[in-house]
């Protein structure tokens, strides 16, 4: 392609999008930028600038501040903290600049559209999956997110909703701090203890991933389950396809639906007031297909 | 020599008495008993040979060791010091053998560390600054003390050592080794310090392995030996040759050996050869200096502090890198100072004046740092021979009668003189073609001083040469088969084994032109 | 003996000062901000005030960091004793409404513990610096995580009914984490400044100072001079520790809520500061001016690399070479 | 003089030498996990083998680290040049289907670049080594991500049409993660014991091993020895950035993947290791043997709380506690 020839680009962007991510160390968030970026790439009509804050909501107030003072024509946020960017983003949007906020919510309604799915229901799916496929009772390990972040917190709640009252039981619990090395590392000591492991629910690909090498090495690979969220094209996804994983329940990134959006509210339609995203759940047997959307139950 | 014994009030009440003391170091005892007692109004010399106990025995003075047995008692009182602020607070003023000073502080803030002058928590610097500029001025010391110590040489770092113990007023001032560092002139200032001292009722100890010295200005003398007081002379009473007896267990009959070494062809000739200064104040620390020194011959250096004859062997010994200029043969081939594995390379050896800072590794074992400039002798492809390296630290440590608990000891633990044997081993073990020596016998007793006398006779015979400087001119005479003086980085002025004298050489120093 | 200095010697002696160094790397980044200055925005105050308002934290913490690094000492705990009591903060004043001067004060004094513990361990206990620090930093996080129930305490309280309630924050939050003079000043970059104040006047003038700086240019001489060793390590370590719960409740207040996880990491950045400021990390040299260049050189780094919208990866590549970049400035001005 | 050493002194002196005392710390850390031995697992061979194949990655960064504190320098870098290697190590297997023979020779070097461009700035430029290698630390993660673009780098392939297609692991993954002898060892302990020995005959037997320790004692001393101070040192970080890059590719091997965000804060881990075992920071004392207790100190610590399935929270509380309880115990044995 011929960068800045004038005749293939035929007029300058029209707009400009600041995007703010909260951190570019987890695969999930890449996969959002990447998402963002390819459905952005159709759109000649729109200039994308991306930052990201390194886990650091002080650092993200400061981006979004700077958006604002740049004057771009509408902001997607990713925000790390709700508290701390509730008045960053309200002062921008006070200012006239459209703000889309993007899987993590902030405080009050200060904000012109937010998208983003459930973790609390995406871990009840799980739960429910798990109570199916094992027939209600079982033993379960789960690996859990940094138990501080709220995806963590949800993901535990709601699996722990899914399965209340049947007789899975949870006999090992850690928190894997969503590092896959951490992961294989609980699952080993989970492994000596526990003769008897069905399932493994983890709150991302990379910790079941991890557990399932350990318990690969161990030799007990064959007799456990193992169930991750995410669900990204080239980690979840390809886990199913290969038979790691059991299920991989999707996160979905919501970079796509940003975009058209953003294109929507800049262009002067209407959008809702809140998105919320459905996800998909991932089994050997539906992978190939696409995947089966949960249904909410 | 004995000149200050007359005046000396005889007979007070000892302000300080120690008695029973014993000491010993993780299971080695060091001192076993050791008893003595300071008067007001003397000089008392503490006399011992190397690792004989009189460092351990002041620093427990000091409250540096504070687990020892036995008593201290201060004008009648006993007292135990909990620390050395304590021990200070009781005015007790010490001047440390390994020099304390920290050398990243400005050189007021040096002497005044520990004893800052406050009103309420602020430092008063104004009146820090004059108070310093006074007490430097006795020690004829000219210095901007608002500049960093580690920007002077040793011997102002042991002036600034001084320095520190006289500005507070302290009844009671222990000098431990102070000299070791001193060129004639700042010792005699010294002297006359502590001769005012003393005549103002202060009780002041001394060491020194200088026997000169102990005469001038002692007037009690006390051995230790092995950990013992063999016991306390008035210093008239106690000749010469009975206190070496006492302290080295044999007589010393001759302390300077006669040379014996026959001169043999050129080994070093250099011409116009200038040194970079290492502190930046001046553009060259020597300049344009043309000498050469033959096998067999034993070149001494003298000069005053800034003489410019340390920076001469650094710079010979590439040291400064490659900055040194002027045209350098060595032993008949052109030497051009490049680095000191170089310098050693060829046939050069340096040992420093300052062998805490630039000499001892204090991590490693008297063994290691023996062979440490040697390695790779003991090293054929890289692989350590520790069998032969420890053979060869063995054979040293018997040679210079090294007092080391075994070749693995940490050399930190040994006493100052022994510390300063190793490194001359360290040297030796490079078997060098020129030594290049500053300060070769710092803080060496008398009789292992006579050893490394003998020792340099020996080597010279062999056909080695060596560069000398010693700030002790009775050495430098006795030794030197000729002597160049140095003034401000240039000739001044040069002398025959014969025609040298201490008067000629002083005033050649100074700067002097002498034609006598 | 004439070694007097000639005039031309002393410029050149200021120029070799290491203030005057930290102060070239400083500038060195402030020219490429001027270069790079997306747009003009550079050239705004406000991009100034954001970057002191945003590393003000840091600041607090080289400050206590400076004070530790001088004795030629380390402190890894900072970053967790910030987290510890930005909890604790949040914890007090948010959920149990005490009063600030109840709340400020008891978490000044939890940070101070904190430090003095690791400052005892280290002081009378002989453990290496880096090493007591290290678990007071592990310690000091786990208990963060405890107090606070792993959970970030904010103005969400929770009803027994389980669901929330949002309450008003207190006022001292509303203060601390706003501005001054007409906007133009964060109030955390003035508690900053001050910190800053404090430390060079107890470095430069004050008789602890000069202890610090003896201990860590050579111990044993301090202690032979009789220097209280001991007391002034527990005194610099408590301060940091201070320090960092001082740290820890603007860190509270401008994100509005306590969260155990934070400050994870900052002592690196800390130590970052004191260092390329020209401080040397084997003690007994360098000073708060210094750091406080530190801290602004980091800040105009990361805002020029923020304001420019730089990628992750191109961003971190900069960051490394402007580092050495800086320092090599620093070194091999004439 | 009497110095002769008797028979209990000697007894006395091997008490207090430094590798027993590091055992010492060992021996309490495994005292605990045998009296909360989780039902019995902690006596079990499997348990022991986890814990040395997990442990053997940070293992292998301790021993470089060894090597250049030792020279009282320190490298900060290890764990982002870990990343770099396992990321580059699965591009060139993974995805460009390079024979192992080729990948992991560039690979080391790759590392080794790292190590001896720090180790330049040091030795060279006379840059402080904590500057120099967070400069290096932040630049090769850059790098990594630069390569990665951010992602993993895994069996899956994207292809043109934007799907992923799996491929199969080539040889050198499945062997290097294996294990051996009846599955009783981690082919990956192997690699960190090797590299253990290797750096301990460097240490204990080579001339380098000894020169480090000279410059780690007195460097000025070591110059004037005639020890090469520039080219040791640079030899020391490019030691390490090699065996940094071993640890990487050995990463990779057992996450079947290259993450560019592999060995985020390794480096803690690494140093805390070197320092645990008894190696002063200090520079000029310590050795391999103890970096092996250390290593083994903290991974049967790590161990214990994980079997005993410990709340994060306690945990980090209760590591804090044992290190420094097991660091007064080195000390304080008699
Ligand atoms: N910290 C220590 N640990 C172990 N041994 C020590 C320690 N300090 C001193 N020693 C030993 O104690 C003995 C006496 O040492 P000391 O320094 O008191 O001798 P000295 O009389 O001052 O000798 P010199 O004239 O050489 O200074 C020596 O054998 C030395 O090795
Ligand atoms: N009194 C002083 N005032 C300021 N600077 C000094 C003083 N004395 C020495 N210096 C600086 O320290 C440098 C090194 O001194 P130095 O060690 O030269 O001389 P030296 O010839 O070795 O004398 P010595 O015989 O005492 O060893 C000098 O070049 C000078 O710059
Ligand atoms: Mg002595
Ligand atoms: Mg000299």
């Amino acid at each position: 392609k011929d960068h800045g020839s004038p005749a293939s680009s035929a007029a300058p962007p029209k707009w400009t999008i600041g995007v703010s991510q909260c951190n570019l160390g987890e695969p999930w968030r890449v996969q959002m930028n990447q998402d963002i970026r390819s459905a952005a790439e159709g759109h000649p009509e729109i200039k994308v600038i991306y930052k990201d804050s390194q886990n650091d909501s002080l650092r993200q107030r400061s981006q979004i501040e700077e958006y604002a003072s740049a004057g771009v024509d509408l902001i997607i946020v990713s925000p790390k903290e709700a508290a701390p960017l509730t008045a960053p983003i309200a002062a921008a949007y006070r200012q006239g600049i459209p703000v889309i906020v993007l899987d993590r919510r902030v405080l009050g309604t200060e904000y012109t559209c937010f998208i983003g799915a459930d973790n609390v229901r995406i871990g009840k799916a799980a739960g429910h999956w798990a109570l199916r496929k094992l027939g209600g009772s079982g033993k379960i390990v789960e690996l859990e997110g940094l138990m501080t972040s709220t995806p963590g917190q949800d993901r535990h709640a709601g699996f722990r909703e899914g399965i209340e009252g049947s007789g899975l039981e949870i006999v090992f619990e850690a928190d894997m701090k969503w590092l896959e090395p951490d992961a294989r590392r609980e699952m080993e000591s989970a492994l000596s203890r526990f003769p008897r492991i069905d399932l493994v629910y983890a709150h991302n690909d990379p910790g079941a991933h991890g557990a399932f090498l350990a318990a690969q090495a161990a030799g007990r690979e064959k007799d456990i389950l193992f169930v991750g969220i995410d669900g990204l094209p080239h980690e979840g996804q390809v886990y199913v396809k290969r038979g790691i994983l059991a299920a991989s329940f999707e996160y979905p990134t919501g970079g796509r639906e940003a975009v058209e959006t953003a294109l929507k509210i800049l262009s002067g339609e209407a959008v809702p007031r809140e998105i919320t995203l459905s996800s998909r759940v991932y089994t050997p047997e539906n992978v190939e297909a696409g995947g089966e959307w949960l249904r909410d139950n | 020599m004995t000149a200050a014994q007359q005046t000396a009030p005889r007979l007070s009440a000892p302000v300080l008495r120690m008695t029973g003391i014993k000491k010993s170091f993780s299971g080695v005892a060091v001192l076993i008993g050791v008893d003595w007692a300071l008067r007001a109004g003397e000089v008392h010399i503490l006399a011992g040979e190397n690792g004989a106990g009189k460092t351990t025995l002041i620093k427990i003075l000091a409250g540096v060791h504070s687990d020892f047995s036995g008593t201290i008692t201060l004008s009648g009182k006993p007292v135990r010091f909990r620390g050395p602020q304590d021990a200070a607070g009781h005015g007790i003023a010490v001047i440390h053998q390994d020099i304390a000073v920290v050398p990243s502080m400005s050189v007021r803030d040096n002497i005044f560390l520990g004893r800052e002058i406050v009103r309420g928590h602020r430092v008063c610097f104004r009146a820090e600054r004059d108070r310093a500029r006074a007490v430097l001025g006795r020690l004829g010391l000219d210095i901007d003390s608002s500049r960093l110590l580690e920007d002077f040489p040793v011997s102002v770092r042991q002036m600034v050592e001084i320095a520190k113990a006289l500005v507070h007023d302290a009844r009671i001032i222990v000098m431990d080794e102070p000299t070791s560092a001193l060129n004639e002139v700042e010792a005699s200032r010294l002297f006359k310090i502590v001769g005012d001292l003393r005549s103002q009722g202060r009780a002041i100890v001394f060491i020194s392995h200088r026997l000169e010295e102990i005469y001038r200005v002692g007037q009690t003398i006390t051995v230790l030996r092995d950990g013992r007081a063999v016991g306390t002379f008035p210093a008239a009473e106690l000749p010469p040759d009975r206190l070496v007896e006492l302290m080295v267990g044999r007589a010393v009959d001759r302390l300077f050996p006669p040379r014996t070494a026959k001169l043999g062809g050129l080994l070093l000739q250099a011409e116009g050869v200038s040194v970079p200064d290492p502190s930046g104040i001046k553009p060259w620390a020597v300049e344009g200096l043309d000498f050469r020194l033959r096998a067999g011959e034993i070149l001494g250096l003298a000069g005053l502090r800034g003489g410019g004859a340390s920076e001469l062997v650094h710079g010979l010994f590439g040291s400064f890198g490659k900055r040194v200029r002027g045209r350098i043969r060595l032993a008949g081939e052109a030497y051009v100072p490049q680095s000191p594995g170089c310098a050693i390379r060829r046939g050069l050896a340096l040992l420093t004046n300052d062998r805490k800072s630039s000499g001892l590794v204090p991590t490693m074992s008297v063994g290691r740092n023996i062979s440490l400039a040697s390695l790779g002798r003991f090293s054929p492809w890289g692989w350590i021979k520790t069998g032969r390296e420890a053979a060869a630290a063995g054979r040293l440590i018997e040679t210079l009668g090294i007092k080391a608990g075994a070749a693995d000891e940490v050399v930190a633990n040994l006493s100052g003189g022994n510390q300063q044997k190793v490194l001359l081993a360290r040297w030796l073990e490079t078997s060098p073609k020129v030594l290049l020596l500053d300060e070769p016998t710092s803080g060496i007793d008398i009789g292992a001083k006579n050893e490394i006398y003998r020792l340099l006779d020996i080597w010279t015979s062999e056909g080695k040469g060596v560069l000398l400087i010693t700030s002790e001119l009775p050495e430098l005479l006795a030794l030197s088969d000729r002597v160049m003086v140095l003034h401000r980085g240039r000739f001044i002025d040069e002398f025959d084994r014969g025609e040298a004298t201490q008067e000629r050489v002083i005033k050649a120093a100074m700067g002097m032109e002498n034609q006598a | 003996m004439n070694l007097g200095i000639s005039p031309k010697s002393r410029v050149s002696r200021l120029f070799r000062s290491p203030s005057f160094r930290a102060l070239a790397a400083l500038a060195l980044v402030i020219a490429i901000g001027c270069v790079f200055n997306a747009e003009g925005t550079f050239f705004r105050w406000h991009t100034h005030r954001d970057m002191l308002r945003h590393i003000s934290v840091f600041g607090i913490l080289a400050c206590g960091m400076t004070l530790v690094i001088i004795t030629s000492g380390i402190d890894l705990a900072v970053g967790s004793v910030l987290g510890l009591s930005a909890v604790l903060f949040s914890l007090f004043s948010l959920q149990l409404g005490w009063p600030a001067w109840l709340a400020v004060p008891t978490c000044l004094t939890a940070g101070a513990a904190c430090g003095l513990t690791s400052g005892g361990l280290i002081a009378r206990f002989k453990i290496q610096p880096f090493i007591a620090t290290l678990a007071m930093m592990v310690f000091a996080r786990g208990l963060a995580k405890w107090v606070s129930g792993g959970r970030k305490i904010s103005t969400a309280v929770q009803l027994a009914d389980g669901s929330f309630e949002y309450r008003e924050a207190p006022g001292v939050f509303r203060i601390l984490g706003s501005k001054l003079f007409g906007g133009n000043i964060a109030v955390v970059t003035l508690i900053f400044l001050a910190c800053a104040l404090v430390c060079y006047v107890l470095l430069a003038r004050l008789r602890l100072g000069r202890q610090l700086f003896a201990i860590g240019g050579n111990e044993e001489a301090a202690r032979l001079s009789g220097v209280p060793v001991s007391a002034a390590k527990l005194l610099a370590y408590g301060l940091c520790g201070l320090l960092s719960a001082a740290a820890g409740i603007c860190h509270a207040v401008q994100e509005q809520q306590g969260d155990p996880e934070a400050g994870a990491g900052y002592e690196l950045t800390a130590i970052a500061i004191v260092v390329i400021g020209g401080t040397s990390m084997l003690g007994g040299k360098g000073g708060m001016g210094l750091t406080l260049n530190g801290a602004m050189a980091i800040g105009y780094l990361e805002k020029i690399l923020s304001l420019n919208a730089v990628g992750e990866a191109t961003r971190l590549m900069l960051t490394g070479l402007i580092i050495v970049g800086a320092v090599l400035f620093q070194k091999h001005r004439k």
